[in-house]
């Protein structure tokens, strides 16, 4: 493992509740912390570990499991390593906190998945108002409850005669009918 | 000549002018497109886009001044036409020239500009009044070279009249004032740079910036007179230099010939040329233009 | 077609804060009211022209047909494939066509790939502020039936419902070659006096408009952009 | 010894004085000194007068026997300049009383004496 | 016949009385006092009265029935009785005005006020060198003892250093008596003078003595500290008497005992004088106390009179007309004006705004200002015209020099308080004293100063020929001011109608252009007018003021007749222009410019007068030796008002700050009283063939970079006014362009360029400001779609600006065709390079006004703005008319405009065929078949479009091609601000406020010279007194030429 991944794990665990410390590459690891200690970890972060650019904000959502997963990447732009925290907030009146005051590019990666996700930011500015979609009356299209298929159909006028096929079926059918056989 | 039959005559040198710019045009953008090694446009291509633009169905109108903006414009390319004299020694193609000289035409030019920015300034487009700004600014600097240029050749034949100056250039390539005054005529080439307003001066239409500056709101019928009115503009602009600076011509084929390669001329060097920003393009003409034409004076004056 | 436009506008979340009625004070110091969508945008509805007599209505087909000149409007991925035809190599000049930066220039419209719903209100704007006669040119897939995003949340899938379609190029996406196809398929149907889309949609115009409603949402212009 | 003549004395010592009240005038804080350096200022003008007035071996001039009608002018001190004096003393009197009963003022208003302190107006 | 000696005696004798009576009977005391004041005052105006009527000599009065030196003589003279009845006026007004102060006080407030009025009467009338002295200290005494009755501790300081110095002073003066009786044997004055000795070194110093004491009494800079003093505290009633009689009977004094000295001594006054007066105005720049202020405008009148008594030996003319015009001027305006200060009790003067509320009193303040300025109708007016001439032909012209210098500076913080009591706004509540018996003298002391200065006018010579009768109709129209503004605006048209019918068909030639311009401009630009509601206080008269001036101007024979027009105009436009919105600096700034200007015109007409030897018109051809410097005074000073480069910094202020209908007035008419102004000198230069080659040429390129600039600034302003004001600069600067070739064809540009600047520049203002009327706003960024809601005034604005850029077919084309053959006959190419590129920049500013007003997106607040008011369009119309017709037929204005100058300039006429083609050397221009052409052009195309597009869908203005967005507001879519930004990189260096940074910087530093001077007052009664005798010291040093 990288050194200066090392060292910073190291002096975060005395800090902060580290889980499932997962090295992705040698200048990679994803960390995973609790949603109360993550402001604070990342302002402890930027301040005193030298990660000091934000690199994006995203979010997975684990519909089975209730959660959504985000996850802050950091980086070092001295030492060249990257750390991924991430945390896991209900999906019910998902809420975090804001970030926007540690990095002014938060707010809009926030914004996103307000929009995208119904995950509020509070004291995040405009993150309320619509981001890229423009008009947008359902639950936010990128839930996974949300049925865009069904949605598109009722929206969109599909034009009838339209047939979907499995593209490794259809090549395999094309290019290889006797491969079955 | 009676007044009909002036008339008369006016109109055939106005239908020879006309379909002449609409030819030169076309040839000038296909030569330009071999440039490229493109095939380019088809040579009778601008008398297909005329009947198109004419005969748009629906049209709207910003106002009276949005209407009357294309008006102007044409007015202004047809009375330079009408104020300038087409061949020298020929009663039946100095149209109207009588009515005054080289200055009513050098000043008549804004005829058509204010008529046309007020045009698009009532389309209330922000875009047509950069254009215009634009197009204003450098035009303010464009003239200084060519004023000077039609001084330093007001004292080298004594008169201010275009049809004088070029009777005075007749009888030999070597009486023209190309020869006789080569530093005014490489000053006014200069700035006739700045009036057909082709690269590097062609930041006034600015077709991706500012869709094409101050007609972007004109459409349908209105283009259709804007075009018109190009066509001449192009071949009559080239006329009053080819009068005052390459010997007038005798006949209309010497006509077609000089004015093509006046017109060619701005447009090589356009091709060849990128834009100018505005600044760029005000402080230009007033570098070794001017200069050219004071020495042009001071060479005639001395 | 008041009552529509109100439908939509009255979602108090969909709020357009520039087309509020506002009162400010004039210089005289009288109160006046502002409602912007009726002071600032013409209202009218498009009208039906009716084509010339014959003779000359085929010549003047001829003669838009023959200068086609399209608005440079990259609505989606297609956009790429249409520079070329400025190229040496596809030198679309020859036939004709010429590309305008506005749309009260332009007479034919491609509508290049996907439209997603944010984009569909721009390009209905731009295609009703071009003039009659106007042509569209859907192309790829997309606009046909929505092609790789027939499911998607927020593509449009047919475009022929949103505005009158003359020529519909398919693949995914179709090079250049297949858009010169399809202008001189559009030419054919010019010269023939078929390629009349404005005045059919100035026609159907309710049933446009409801469309157009239909998916998006937040409609914060007039019925018509003039 | 020309100089040590009465007309002399009295010429140099009015000039002695006028020069001291001047002095007292422009180096004197204290208003009352100014006051004193003026009266010297005005006595030393008065004693230049009479020494202008005076004409050697001449007498009062009263014309009475001891002068002589037709000359008297030679004979006579000149009476212009006292009677001059006089007036200028009393003119001088008034100007030292009225300066006085400015300076009372000006203590009743501000408690001082020192002209320093009267800086209110400049500029 | 009273004899004097009863003035003493009424004096003496009731400030004795008034002791006995008892103290409650106040009233009684004061009413005795009045009546001996006003007995005095009888006595004196007795006296004046009979030698006026016939030519006695003067009467000497000796007391004691004994002659001198045995008794006290006295003399009464027509000088005498004219000094006396003035002393005594102010003192029995100053009485008035002080009544219920006095009266607080008691009686002997009363007993000492008649004594020093008594006292000031026995210096002027005294013959005796010995009673000068004593009634000195008696005037002394008494003033200290007025002021020893307020006992406040400020006045109470001031009073004793006053008493200080003023002994000190008597002191000196004493010696100097005591010594010349001793070597003179007499004290009589004219014994003295008879004598003769004033070659004896002794004998001058006693002079010197005398001399220096009585200047010291007036109060010359430096040593007059503790006088300052005295003005700041004393009571305005007071200071009244101080500055007006004491300051008066005291010049008297200094001009009686003068035949004593030497011609040298005369020198000494000049330069005394001269620096008291440069000196006290230079402090007074910075000063804010309006009572000290005064003072030091005394201070420096006082020191010009005292420099006109040394000029004595050097004046031909009747020295004494000459001090008394000035000397009654003074008087009664810085009387008038202290006690304004008393009425007003503010004494900062940034605070009297509040005076505003009694128009009258602004008024009266107004006269006071115009007057101590000189500013004609009042005396001084004439006085100092016929000093400055005296001066010029006997060529000192360096004092002449520095009294219009002294005098501008003085003009400086005069008209700064003006403005300030016109404009600025206070927030002092606090209203003014206008108690009868305060307001009462004041307003006396206003009218004499009119009626004064109507029959000072013919003491001097040419100042009969001025014609009062227009002077009579502006003062009626003051006294009508509280009618309704329509009715006042009729009777102004109407006289306006009268004054043109009766000068216009007199006038010939050049003269008849710029009649027609004044005067029927004026009648059209009085038109709009008719919108104003309410009175409009103050309007009328002014406007009158100025159209009259420049009446006179055309029709002045003499040069002071022009003057006085010359004055008369500036003063009406600066009331004019000072009534706009924020107007007050750059009324101040043209007030400052204008009056530089006028004074350096006055300079020439002094040379032209020293040259030629009398006082006509024509004498501006005969200027002797002097020519080249004179001619190009004469251009500098008009060209501060056609605003050429370095002289243009007050207009665009002026012309953009005034009132929607007064821009046309100063702009398109008044601008035109420097062309004619220029033609005038240039015509005076001789012509075509003249010997002052230099000053033409200079004055070529002065133009026509005038014009560039002011092109080019106006093509960069925000402000629509100010863009019209930019151009004015510019158009006045081709016109100065054209004047300057002296050709003929340069002729027929210049003035058809005034004519046809006139014309569209009055529809451009009326125009603009007929939107600004409407919009409330100057800026274009927040104009915009007026096309739709002023349809009207755009067509004539659209008009106007057509002519200004000189496209064919109008009129103004004619301006640039000409200029073309003129430059090039005249051989001027880059000059006249420089005037075509100028041409062009017109046309950014010419979009731009057209479009950010007019054209573009209307906003929010402008929905329902109406169409100008028809009195505002009437006369655009008229003019567009006229512009039209002459545009048709150019050869009616410019066939007869040729002939005009064919005597002039034989050279290079145009030649006009019958076609109405005109023919110049080289080019030719037909107007008529050019207008005929384009016409017919227009409308066959106009109708091609028509068929080709018969109904175009009428939109509104959001409906444009936004890149598929839709624009959000107005505001953000009327692309106005900083239009030219691309021109503003490349050339906008051109247009840095050099200019107008260079004249601060000097307006900067003479303020801080002003200033660091004034330091010298520390306040110390000693550092006066030191100042007195150092200031002794330093003129005998000098009078006898060096150390």
């Amino acid at each position: 493992m990288n050194t200066t991944i090392e060292e910073t794990l190291t002096s975060l665990e005395s800090r902060f509740e580290l889980k499932d410390i997962k090295q992705q590459r040698g200048d990679l690891v994803f960390v995973t912390v609790k949603k109360e200690q993550l402001i604070s970890l990342l302002t402890h972060m930027r301040d005193n570990e030298n990660f000091t650019h934000f690199v994006m904000l995203s979010v997975v959502d684990w519909i089975e499991d209730g959660v959504f997963q985000l996850s802050y990447i950091l980086n070092n732009p001295e030492k060249h390593v990257d750390i991924v925290f991430r945390c896991m907030i209900e999906r019910e009146n998902a809420s975090m906190e804001s970030a926007h005051h540690l990095w002014k590019q938060v707010a809009t990666y926030q914004r996103e998945l307000y929009e995208m996700y119904g995950i509020d930011f509070p004291g995040s500015p405009r993150v309320h108002e619509s981001f890229i979609l423009e008009g947008w009356d359902d639950i936010p299209p990128m839930r996974r409850e949300f049925d865009t298929k069904k949605y598109s159909e009722d929206t969109y006028f599909p034009r009838p005669g339209r047939e979907s096929k499995d593209p490794k079926e259809h090549m395999k059918n094309k290019l290889y009918p006797d491969a079955d056989k | 000549m009676s007044i009909i039959a002036k008339l008369l005559w006016v109109l055939l040198g106005l239908f020879i002018i006309l379909n002449w710019g609409l030819l030169m045009g076309a040839l000038i953008r296909k030569i330009v497109a071999r440039v490229g090694k493109r095939v380019g446009i088809r040579w009778y291509q601008p008398w297909l886009s005329l009947p198109m633009l004419y005969s748009t169905r629906s049209s709207i109108s910003h106002g009276v001044m949005y209407y009357l903006g294309p008006v102007f414009r044409l007015s202004g390319g047809v009375g330079i036409f009408l104020f300038m004299p087409l061949i020298v020694g020929s009663p039946y193609f100095d149209n109207f020239s009588f009515a005054g000289d080289v200055v009513v035409i050098l000043y008549f030019q804004f005829f058509g500009m204010l008529g046309m920015a007020l045009g698009a300034g009532e389309g209330g487009h922000p875009y047509s009044t950069i254009g215009i700004s634009r197009g204003l600014a450098q035009f303010t600097t464009v003239e200084v070279p060519l004023t000077l240029a039609v001084i330093s050749l007001a004292i080298q034949y004594d008169t201010l009249s275009i049809k004088e100056i070029a009777a005075a250039q007749q009888g030999g390539i070597t009486n023209w004032t190309l020869f006789t005054n080569p530093l005014a005529t490489a000053a006014a080439l200069l700035s006739m740079l700045g009036i057909f307003r082709h690269a590097p001066f062609n930041l006034v239409q600015a077709p991706n910036e500012i869709p094409i500056g101050p007609p972007t709101e004109y459409h349908g019928t209105y283009l259709g007179v804007l075009r018109t009115n190009g066509a001449i503009l192009h071949v009559i602009e080239a006329v009053l230099f080819m009068n005052l600076f390459f010997g007038g011509a005798g006949n209309w084929i010497e006509l077609i010939i000089k004015t093509f390669f006046i017109y060619f001329f701005t447009v090589f060097i356009g091709v060849v040329f990128p834009r100018f920003r505005i600044e760029q393009s005000v402080v230009w003409f007033l570098k070794v233009p001017l200069v050219l034409g004071i020495l042009a004076i001071l060479f005639m004056a001395i | 077609m008041e009552s529509q436009n109100n439908n939509n506008n009255n979602q108090e979340k969909f709020r357009d804060p520039n087309l509020d009625k506002r009162t400010v004070i004039s210089p005289d110091g009288q109160q006046i009211e502002v409602d912007p969508l009726q002071d600032y945008f013409e209202q009218a509805r498009p009208q039906v022209h009716k084509p010339a007599s014959k003779v000359i209505e085929k010549f003047l087909n001829w003669a838009r047909a023959e200068s086609l000149w399209v608005l440079g409007f990259g609505t989606g991925c297609g956009s790429i494939e249409i520079p070329p035809l400025t190229t040496p190599r596809f030198d679309a000049y020859r036939f004709g066509v010429a590309m305008r930066p506005t749309p009260r220039q332009s007479s034919v419209f491609i509508i290049s790939g996907y439209l997603s719903v944010k984009t569909l209100k721009r390009a209905i704007r731009s295609y009703e502020q071009m003039q009659n006669p106007k042509y569209v040119i859907g192309l790829g897939s997309c606009t046909i039936n929505g092609g790789m995003y027939w499911d998607s949340y927020n593509t449009i899938n047919r475009l022929d419902y949103y505005m009158p379609v003359d020529n519909y190029v398919a693949g995914c996406m179709p090079r250049p070659e297949a858009i010169l196809a399809a202008f001189e398929s559009l030419k054919k149907r010019i010269k023939e006096g078929r390629a009349d889309g404005a005045n059919k949609y100035a026609e159907h115009f309710d049933w446009y408009k409801a469309n157009q409603k239909k998916v998006i949402k937040d409609w914060n212009m007039p019925d018509y952009n003039w | 010894m020309e100089i040590f003549q009465l007309e002399y004395i009295t010429l140099i010592t009015g000039g002695l004085l006028v020069l001291t009240g001047l002095w007292g005038i422009i180096s004197q804080k204290n208003l009352i000194r100014m006051v004193i350096g003026f009266s010297l200022f005005d006595t030393g003008l008065h004693v230049i007068m009479i020494s202008i007035g005076y004409i050697r071996n001449g007498t009062a001039p009263i014309l009475d026997k001891a002068v002589d009608k037709v000359n008297a002018a030679g004979q006579i001190v000149d009476p212009l300049p006292q009677a001059l004096v006089l007036t200028a003393i009393v003119i001088g009197l008034g100007v030292t009383a009225l300066m006085l009963a400015y300076v009372v003022r000006l203590h009743k208003e501000k408690g001082s004496l020192n002209i320093t302190n009267f800086k209110d107006l400049k500029w | 016949m009273v004899t004097p000696i009863f003035i003493i005696a009424t004096g003496l004798g009731l400030a004795f009385a008034l002791g006995f009576i008892p103290k409650k009977h106040i009233n009684l005391t004061g009413i005795l006092s009045f009546l001996g004041l006003a007995f005095m005052t009888f006595i004196s105006g007795q006296w004046l009265f009979s030698y006026l009527g016939n030519n006695e000599l003067s009467q000497f009065i000796f007391t004691a029935g004994a002659r001198p030196p045995f008794a006290i003589a006295l003399k009464m003279g027509q000088a005498e009785a004219m000094i006396t009845l003035l002393i005594n006026v102010v003192g029995l007004l100053s009485a008035v005005f002080l009544y219920d102060k006095l009266k607080q006080i008691g009686r002997n407030a009363f007993i000492i006020y008649l004594v020093l009025i008594m006292a000031l009467n026995v210096i002027v009338m005294t013959r005796d060198l010995f009673n000068l002295f004593v009634f000195l200290e008696i005037t002394s005494i008494a003033t200290a003892g007025l002021m020893l009755l307020d006992s406040n501790l400020k006045t109470l300081s001031a009073g004793f250093k006053y008493l200080l110095a003023t002994s000190l002073i008597a002191g000196v003066f004493l010696i100097g008596t005591i010594f010349i009786y001793s070597f003179g044997g007499s004290l009589f004055i004219d014994d003295l003078t008879a004598i003769g000795m004033a070659p004896l070194k002794a004998v001058s110093v006693a002079v010197f003595l005398l001399m220096i004491s009585i200047i010291l009494e007036l109060k010359p800079f430096p040593a007059n500290g503790w006088g300052l003093d005295v003005y700041q505290t004393a009571n305005p009633g007071i200071s009244s008497v101080i500055s007006g009689g004491t300051a008066t009977a005291m010049l008297f004094a200094l001009y009686k005992i003068m035949p004593l000295s030497t011609m040298q001594s005369y020198d000494i006054l000049i330069w005394v004088g001269l620096i008291t007066f440069l000196g006290s105005n230079l402090m007074g720049l910075k000063q804010s106390d309006a009572r000290r202020l005064l003072g030091y405008s005394s201070i420096g009148q006082i020191g010009l009179m005292i420099s006109i008594i040394g000029m004595k030996p050097y004046i031909q003319f009747d020295i004494q007309i000459i001090l008394l015009a000035i000397l009654i001027t003074h008087l009664m305006a810085k009387a008038g004006f202290f006690w304004l200060t008393g009425i007003v009790g503010n004494t900062d003067i940034s605070k009297w705004g509040m005076i505003r509320k009694h128009p009258e009193m602004l008024f009266l303040m107004g006269t006071f200002v115009f007057a101590l300025i000189g500013f004609p109708p009042f005396p001084s007016f004439f006085g100092k015209w016929q000093l400055i001439m005296e001066l010029s032909s006997s060529g000192h012209f360096l004092w002449i020099g520095l009294i219009l210098l002294g005098s501008l500076i003085e003009a400086v913080y005069l008209f700064r308080w003006l403005g300030y009591a016109i404009k600025k706004e206070t927030a002092t509540q606090s209203s003014i004293d206008i108690r009868p018996h305060k307001t009462l003298p004041t307003i006396i002391f206003a009218v004499f100063l009119y009626g004064v200065g109507y029959l000072a006018s013919f003491w001097f010579p040419m100042g009969g020929s001025i014609n009062w009768l227009p002077l009579a109709f502006i003062a009626i129209l003051f006294a009508l001011d509280f009618l309704p503004a329509w009715i006042k605006n009729i009777i102004s048209i109407a006289g306006l109608s009268y004054y043109a019918y009766q000068i216009i068909p007199e006038q010939e030639g050049l003269y008849l252009i710029f009649a027609f311009i004044f005067l029927i401009g004026g009648i059209l630009t009085l038109i709009p007018g008719f919108t104003n509601k309410g009175k409009r206080i103050g309007f009328y008269p002014v406007a009158m003021m100025m159209f009259v001036g420049m009446g006179m101007l055309i029709e002045a024979q003499s040069m002071l007749e022009f003057f006085f027009g010359w004055e008369l105009m500036t003063a009406g436009s600066y009331f004019l222009i000072i009534r706009g919105h924020r107007s007050m600096p750059h009324a101040l700034s043209y007030m400052l410019f204008s009056l530089g200007g006028a004074y350096l015109i006055f300079a020439a007409f002094g040379i032209a007068f020293a040259g030629s030897g009398n006082f006509l018109m024509s004498g501006l051809s005969t200027m002797g030796g002097l020519g080249g410097i004179a001619y190009t005074l004469l251009a500098i000073g008009f060209m501060t008002k056609t605003a050429s480069l370095g002289l243009h910094i007050w207009l665009p202020g002026a012309h953009a700050e005034a009132e929607s209908d007064v821009s046309p007035m100063v702009s398109a008419i008044l601008l035109k009283a420097g062309v004619l102004g220029l033609i005038i000198t240039f015509m005076a230069m001789g012509g075509p063939n003249n010997e002052y080659t230099t000053l033409p040429y200079v004055l070529g390129w002065l133009g026509a970079i005038t014009a560039l600039v002011g092109n080019l600034a106006a093509a960069f302003q925000e402000d629509a006014k100010r863009l019209l004001a930019y151009s004015s600069i510019g158009q006045l600067g081709y016109i100065l362009f054209a004047l300057a070739m002296m050709t003929h064809l340069g002729w027929l540009t210049g003035i058809g360029y005034s004519l046809s600047h006139f014309a569209y520049k009055a529809i451009l203002f009326m125009g603009i400001g007929a939107v600004v009327l409407r919009l409330k706003t100057h800026n274009m960024f927040e104009m915009g779609g007026m096309i739709k809601k002023m349809p009207f005034t755009f067509i004539a604005v659209l008009m106007g600006i057509i002519t200004l850029a000189g496209i064919p077919p109008l009129i103004g084309f004619a301006g640039k065709w000409l200029f073309y053959n003129a430059i090039i006959e005249k051989g001027w190419y880059f000059q006249g390079t420089i005037i075509f590129f100028a041409g062009i920049i017109a046309f950014l500013y010419c979009f731009r006004i057209l479009y950010a007003v007019f054209l573009g997106q209307l906003k929010d607040e402008h929905r329902n703005v109406k169409e100008a008011p028809i009195w505002y369009l009437i006369p655009q119309y008229l003019l567009l008319l006229s512009i039209m017709i002459f545009s048709a037929k150019p050869e009616w204005i410019f066939q007869p405009l040729g002939s005009m100058l064919a005597p002039i300039f034989p050279q290079g006429q145009l030649v006009w065929n019958e076609g109405g083609t005109a023919f110049s050397d080289i080019g030719y221009w037909n107007g008529s078949w050019v207008m005929y052409i384009i016409g017919i052009m227009f409308v066959m195309i106009f109708a091609w479009l028509f068929i080709q597009n018969r109904k175009p869908k009428k939109v509104k203005q959001f409906n444009i091609v936004y890149a598929g967005e839709k624009p959000e507001r107005p505001e953000t879519t009327h692309m106005a601000y900083n239009m030219y930004s691309g021109y503003n990189k490349a050339l906008g260096f051109i247009t840095a406020n050099g200019i107008t940074t260079f004249w601060n910087w000097i307006s900067e530093h003479v303020t801080a010279m002003g200033d660091s001077l004034r330091k010298i007052y520390s306040g110390n009664g000693q550092t006066y007194v030191f100042h007195i005798i150092l200031f002794v010291i330093i003129v005998y040093l000098f009078s006898n030429g060096g150390f």
